[in-house]
């Protein structure tokens, strides 16, 4: 599942990641586990709570399930404008 | 260019008596008083522009304002280059003072954008200060909604 | 007009984050909704020009800013046509801000025109309203100057 | 000795005025005295003290002294900007 991300963390990460996860159901928290294993640079702002998750551009919970096509994207805090 | 967007912007109206404008430039030094050779902003295509609009829509609902005006760079920007503007128009001034002043305290904070000073000796990605987040706090009095 | 007045303060800027600009417009309508036609703006070549510096020079002198701009039309003025622009630039944005509200509130009562709005049924010269002075007299508290 | 008007006065009694008077030694309080003599129309402006005299670009008061030479201007109130 492609994951977009932005900021400091697309600089560290990559701007666009592949998570080795099935995008058939999965919800955000299966999604925020898979990441940490998967890149464990990201774990502690992982943990931190700072992230959040955008799915076709709208924040969702960790309960949200994202279908398959869907856009999904991980954001760090914002410096605004 | 702050100056094409704000014609632009008072072609658009018709019987407003007054236009207030935000210009934001890049500063050359950061808050410590350190070069900086350049900003980047990152922006969300679609989300970031989504984020500009429900603030101009705030500012309307909040305030007899007849229009409002958000544009934001993104990418590189050199010191000394506009990187916002952000107007009010109403009919007397007092409103567009108020809602220029409140449009720019809330795209302090959240705009979507990740904003990276590139230094002398490196980069470092920014979050809103302090002071940004108190400027907000202003707003959140009982409004004449 | 009043874009590339901005354009050129900005342009005489070094170092500024912030500049606060307010365009006021000559309306259609008169404090009581009648049609205005035109107004016009007499005014006494010397003096004028004067009231409008010493109302810039003690916006600089009260507020931290670097540079403030009064540029203001005489003569006839069509409605829908700026009359007035007056900007300020700072570091931070509150300072411009509060610069450019202030020197409105003075040049609504102290720039020396002589104002006639010209309607359907005849002309009359106008006076401050009640409003502007009450405007004015915000700043009159103990200034950090 | 020319006296400038601006706004309505200037309107209603013109633009320039050349009041019969010496203006050499003459004080303020003086030349609006003839004024009221020469232009009953601005005998209640004159009285209301709402003018004000401004002599070489400088507001007066009623005692100041007019040299020969020297530019007069009356202004009614203001309209501001």
């Amino acid at each position: 599942m492609k994951i977009l991300l932005f900021g400091q963390l697309g600089e560290r990460i990559g701007r666009e990641v592949d998570a080795a996860l099935a995008s058939d159901g999965c919800t955000i928290a299966e999604l925020r586990h898979a990441l940490a294993e998967q890149w464990p640079a990201m774990t502690s702002d992982l943990a931190s709570g700072a992230l959040r998750f955008a799915v076709d551009q709208e924040i969702v919970d960790d309960s949200f399930a994202i279908s398959p096509g869907q856009e999904v994207a991980l954001f760090s805090v914002l410096s605004g404008g | 260019m702050p100056d094409r967007e704000l014609a632009s912007f008072m072609a658009r109206l018709s019987g407003a008596g007054a236009v207030v404008s935000f210009v934001g430039i890049a500063r050359g030094r950061d808050k410590e008083g350190e070069i900086v050779r350049g900003l980047f902003l990152d922006h969300y295509p679609g989300m970031t522009e989504h984020s500009l609009e429900t603030i101009a829509a705030a500012a309307l609902d909040r305030f007899d304002i007849d229009d409002a005006l958000v544009v934001h760079r993104c990418g590189a920007v050199a010191p000394g280059e506009p990187i916002v503007i952000a107007a009010a128009a109403s009919a007397h001034r007092r409103a567009a003072f108020e809602a220029a002043d409140y449009l720019m305290d809330r795209l302090k904070t959240e705009a979507m954008f990740w904003k990276r000073e590139d230094g002398v000796d490196g980069s470092r990605w920014i979050e809103p200060t302090e002071a940004d987040r108190a400027d907000l706090a202003r707003w959140s009095d009982p409004c004449p909604e």
